[in-house]
């Protein structure tokens, strides 16, 4: 749309100030970039693989630990909530009554709101307990795994419940015209066409899985280790920069910014892969 | 519509700013303190006294651990840094001044029959070689090892006390307060930690579930602290970058007066010798 | 619409899902009835007016409920103009799949994915320490500010992308500059987005936890203005349960402060605009 | 909107050009629309005189909606659109660059298929653009008001309730509405894309009427489907013909003419076509 001339400053208004959104963009990665360089030219980035162990203070950086946390904790969740979430998404479209899929879609966008720190309360007084009568001290690699999928669950359910409602009426009234049963119509005609939205609200929850902090740190353990076992406590990257960073300094802060630049990274890939898929979608 | 939201958005601005102003208008002083979350909590009491007398001051603490005090300090984003131990050599740019001092113990809940713990076992069972209580004369259970995280004091001085590497040391649960250590702990009856003989004492008159264990056969009492007999003591200190002037010598000269030997010592804190 | 006839065999699946769907709903009422149960039970007029004493073990969230909400103001306040601004510029002078417009949707698609706790490294690193706003409400409010914007951007800008086209080309037929057409048409046609908007951001204010704890910090006293460090109630009911012996039960309390504030906020949001698009009347 | 560009450089089509062009208050040179890479009409010249009803036929898909939202430059609003041959209204070209877009349009008033009312009031629906355009005195809002909606015969349906949303019109009463809302800038040029089309008989037929009544003040430029409406009501007609996806003018011409003696092939046997 060409402007006329009276609405020239508002133009240049509105320039101005999503500029400054693009501005916020670039400071983040200007600031996280400015305050983990130092390291980065002092030690280069293999020393954060191949250290010996993750004692910034004493010049050890590797992270190794923190990235195996994050990766088993986020990929234990997804696996565990991305299943249960397409269920949800086709129970509460296809199968459920229709009064009962109101209420319950309701209930799950409201479980969407809930903040991590609550769940993060629940965790840490009712199921870390829980978990430690099976096999001390509770404070896990698994309980971080059951309060994320349950942090994570909603979100994903509301995006695959998305995904499914974008699926054209026509073809599905189409496939019911054609005598095709139920169960058949959502495995044959639903779930492959919304495939690609499903799989991207899957790869999006994984973002946000990796990038939570309060949940997980307050039932994971924090201990620094790979973990042999299900019970042993893990700490992820976030948990790691919101647990040191009040006290770092020097090369320890930068090797948390560094992290940060890390997860960044991460998001970054994730959002990448979530759109291509979604551009493959037919329909629409 | 643009004009409602316009409007809006400037009374709300309204709303907001005049507190801003208004609090600048009566230039309340703010004093920043952080660091040692065995010291913010004392600090904490004596800064609500200061205020009583002093109305137009405000002092905010912050813990974050001793490092951070020494790390604040320096960088100017606190007045005054919370350091629950001596200044280390490469520290000696920064000025200390002693308050209170403290020592460190083992804690266990209270319903582990345990009663005490030789030296060396607390380092066996710190690296990792003791595992369950059974050999320590408590029940079948497996220990949960609770350390503490980097840049806390408590950790250092614990490990230097002990002679322990911390790469040694394999904790099933990292901490970093004092209270989120004796938390942990009352939570868990099978758990072992160390943490501020203050804390701890003021925990245990709270009624949580713990229990302070001697060291080296020395009970943790404020007697033994203050006498010196109890092997792992330190000062509280508050530092400065500068040579303190003003409102941050005026602070450190209350904390350091006879006007919060009370507060220190229900904090189970040793005051300084008179 | 969509409910389609059973057919007879696929009992199976059908048992499944239903299992699937019980068991979430199993969960997470076992979740809500604990905080609810602990939590009622130390709720009263006094938990919600007085100040927290001995840590948070005793007393209230008053202060705390106040720098929450300066918080939210402040990040809303701030967001509020750059969003509108960024949204009516992608919605009305970006067509939606030239270059310009794809890459200001992947930077914000981006901001969003970023994790909250890099958010509050860069709060930390940007407001508090560059800017010198040190621990405050202000750089905490700035900081959520930065990562809501891109939830407003994104409302706002289908709110302003679902008006009718009939009514732009309405507007501009009548010889109505842009300015005018967007004060009497767009902007009224997208208010409940715009609250809808400003709802659901708000609500990711109240949550956020990660991104606040290295910018405004946990001062547990009532602020004195916008410079002083103020805790908000995520913030408290993560220092409860996790650093003060004996706190739980004020955490349990506070948690259901903080949930009963998100129902009210998310039940007005779905009000509202149920309600617009019953009525389709706007101002 | 003073100085006159010179119309030397017109070089008529071989398209059935008229026999006799007088100048008209709006005209098209060359005029050739794109989408995108898409041609949607070729070379364009179509005269319209001041204070005659043109209508606009031919087959859906021809470029007719799109030639009349040139003419008022309501294309700038389409994205990749893009425009060679000149516009001209009152002889100077409207895309040239001190063209004042907001002036042009109050000039060349424009109503839709679908009535547009804004849901508003009815008043403000009137009043607002009168507002936005300068007017600012009340009374003369309100006398403008009663006026224009006098003028396509709603004032009588709607006087008690100008303050009620325009969208509890019904369609008919919605069109009128736009027209007066169109009317009350005191245009030159009336532009109207199927006014009737999306109507029921009934209303189709008032508003129909109120376009005949309105040709006393107004140039008028319909674009229709209905070839009898376009017979009934228009003064000259031209017929648009869709080769390979793109819009040509293939007869223009006095109604009269055009229905009775067409003479392109085409335009004989699209007309009998509908007849037959």
């Amino acid at each position: 749309m060409s402007p006329c001339r009276s609405d020239r400053n508002l133009v240049i208004l509105l320039r101005l100030l999503s500029a400054v959104s693009g501005v916020i963009v670039l400071l983040i990665i200007a600031f996280l970039l400015k305050e983990a360089l130092p390291l980065f030219q002092t030690i280069g980035l293999t020393r954060f693989f191949s250290d010996a162990s993750w004692h910034p203070t004493e010049g050890r950086f590797n992270i190794r630990p923190m990235l195996a946390g994050s990766f088993l904790i986020s990929f234990g969740a997804m696996g565990l909530a991305a299943p249960l979430a397409l269920f949800s998404g086709i129970f509460s479209l296809y199968y459920a009554p229709q009064k009962g899929a109101r209420f319950y879609q309701g209930l799950i966008t409201l479980l969407a709101g809930i903040p991590s720190v609550v769940y993060g309360l629940w965790g840490l007084l009712v199921l870390v307990p829980l978990i430690r009568k099976l096999q001390a001290p509770g404070a896990s690699l698994l309980a971080g795994i059951l309060i994320l999928a349950l942090m994570i669950l909603p979100t994903i359910a509301l995006n695959a419940h998305a995904a499914l409602l974008r699926v054209p009426q026509a073809l599905i009234r189409g496939a019911a015209a054609l005598g095709l049963s139920r169960g058949q119509i959502v495995k044959r005609v639903v779930l492959p066409l919304a495939l690609p939205g499903i799989s991207t609200g899957i790869i999006l929850g994984a973002g946000r899985a990796i990038g939570e902090t309060m949940a997980v740190l307050m039932v994971a353990g924090n201990v620094v280790q790979i973990p042999e076992s299900l019970f042993d406590p893990v700490r992820t990257l976030t948990a790691n920069i919101a647990l040191e960073m009040s006290y770092a300094l020097g090369d320890h802060r930068a090797a948390l910014f560094m992290s940060a630049l890390i997860l960044m990274a991460a998001v970054l890939v994730l959002v990448v892969a979530a759109e291509s898929i979604e551009a493959k979608t037919v329909y629409e | 519509m643009l004009k409602i939201l316009l409007l809006f958005w400037v009374l709300s601005l309204q709303i907001f700013l005049p507190q801003h102003t208004h609090a600048a208008g009566k230039e309340k002083t703010h004093l920043v303190l952080t660091g040692s979350s065995t010291v913010a909590p004392l600090v904490s009491e004596i800064a609500r006294l200061f205020e009583d007398s002093h109305p137009e001051i405000q002092v905010d603490v912050q813990s974050g651990g001793s490092s951070r005090g020494i790390a604040d300090a320096r960088r100017g984003l606190a007045e005054i840094g919370l350091v629950s131990r001596d200044l280390k050599e490469n520290e000696k740019d920064l000025k200390a001044f002693s308050i209170a001092f403290d020592g460190i113990t083992i804690i266990l809940h209270r319903d582990n029959p345990v009663k005490k713990l030789s030296n060396a076992e607390i380092v066996a069972i710190y690296q990792g070689k003791i595992k369950n209580w059974e050999k320590v004369g408590g029940h079948d259970a497996p220990i949960t090892v609770i350390n503490k995280s980097a840049g806390h004091s408590t950790l250092e001085l614990f490990t230097a006390y002990f002679k322990l590497k911390s790469t040694e040391i394999h904790p099933d649960v990292i901490i970093g307060d004092n209270a989120q250590g004796i938390k942990t702990l009352s939570g868990n009856p099978d758990a072992i930690a160390y943490v501020s003989i203050g804390a701890a004492a003021l925990e245990a008159e709270l009624g949580t579930p713990i229990k302070l264990l001697p060291v080296a056969n020395i009970s943790p009492t404020l007697e033994n602290v203050q006498n010196g007999r109890f092997p792992i003591r330190r000062p509280l200190n508050l530092v400065t970058q500068k040579k303190p002037t003003g409102w941050v010598l005026r602070f450190i000269q209350f904390a350091r007066s006879k006007d919060v030997r009370a507060v220190i010592q229900e904090q189970y804190f040793v005051p300084l010798p008179e | 619409m969509n409910r389609l006839a059973p057919a007879k065999n696929e009992g199976f699946a059908g048992f499944v899902l239903w299992s699937v769907a019980a068991f979430i709903v199993a969960v997470f009422a076992w979740l809500m009835a604990d905080i609810l149960i602990h939590g009622a039970a130390q709720i009263s007029w006094d938990f919600l007016s007085t100040a927290p004493e001995k840590a948070g073990r005793r007393g209230g969230i008053l202060p705390i409920l106040v720098s929450t909400l300066l918080i939210m103001g402040v990040c809303l306040l701030a967001a509020l103009p750059i969003a509108l601004g960024t949204a009516i510029l992608l919605a009305e002078f970006t067509p939606e799949k030239s270059a310009f417009g794809r890459m200001v949707r992947r930077a914000l698609d981006v901001l969003a994915g970023v994790p909250s706790i890099v958010f509050g490294l860069f709060g930390n690193a940007f407001f508090s320490v560059y800017l010198g706003l040190g621990f405050s409400i202000l750089s905490g409010g700035l900081t959520l500010a930065c990562m809501i914007l891109p939830l407003l951007i994104r409302t706002l800008e289908a709110g302003l992308r679902a008006n009718p086209a009939r009514d732009r080309l309405a507007a501009a037929a009548l010889g109505l500059s842009y300015g005018a057409s967007l004060r009497h048409i767009l902007l009224p046609g997208a208010a409940p987005a715009l609250l809808a908007g400003l709802l659901l951001g708000g609500g990711r204010a109240i949550a956020e936890t990660a991104a606040l704890v290295y910018t405004s910090g946990y001062v547990d006293r009532m602020p004195g203005s916008l410079l002083d460090s103020g805790r908000a109630l995520s913030v408290h009911i993560f220092d409860l349960s996790m650093n003060v012996p004996g706190g739980d039960q004020n955490a349990y309390a506070s948690a259901l402060v903080l949930i009963v504030l998100l129902f009210i906020v998310n039940v007005t949001t779905a009000g509202i605009v149920s309600r617009w698009r019953k009525t389709g009347l706007a101002i | 909107m003073s100085t006159v560009p010179p119309l030397t450089d017109f070089v008529s089509t071989k398209i059935a050009p008229a026999k006799k062009q007088p100048v008209g208050l709006i005209e098209t040179k060359n005029l050739s629309l794109f989408y995108g890479l898409k041609q949607v009409l070729q070379s364009v010249c179509l005269p319209i005189e001041a204070g005659k009803i043109t209508a606009i036929v031919g087959p859906s898909g021809c470029g007719k909606t799109s030639l009349i939202s040139t003419l008022n430059r309501l294309t700038d609003l389409i994205p990749d659109c893009r425009i060679s041959g000149r516009v001209l209204f009152e002889g100077s070209d409207i895309h040239a660059p001190e063209v004042d877009v907001i002036q042009l349009r109050r000039r060349i008033g424009m109503i839709f298929q679908n009535p547009a009312p804004f849901p508003f009031s009815i008043k403000k629906n009137i009043c607002f653009p009168l507002r936005e355009h300068g007017i600012k005195d009340r009374k003369e809002q309100t006398e403008r008001l009663e006026t224009v909606l006098r003028d396509v015969g709603l004032w009588d349906e709607v006087k008690d309730r100008l303050t009620q949303n325009a969208l509890t019109l019904s369609g008919g009463q919605q069109q009128r509405l736009c027209i007066a809302r169109a009317l009350a800038l005191k245009p030159q040029v009336l532009l109207m894309d199927e006014p009737c089309a999306a109507l029921d008989p009934l209303s189709s037929a008032v508003v129909e009427d109120l376009i005949a009544a309105l040709k006393e003040h107004y140039t008028i430029v319909i674009v229709t489907h209905n070839l009898a409406q376009a017979k009934r009501i228009s003064d000259a007609t031209a017929f648009f013909w869709s080769q390979n996806g793109m819009g040509r003018l293939i007869e223009q011409g006095g109604t009269k003419q055009v229905f009775e003696a067409p003479q392109n092939a085409l335009t004989a046997a699209y007309i009998s076509g509908v007849r037959g």
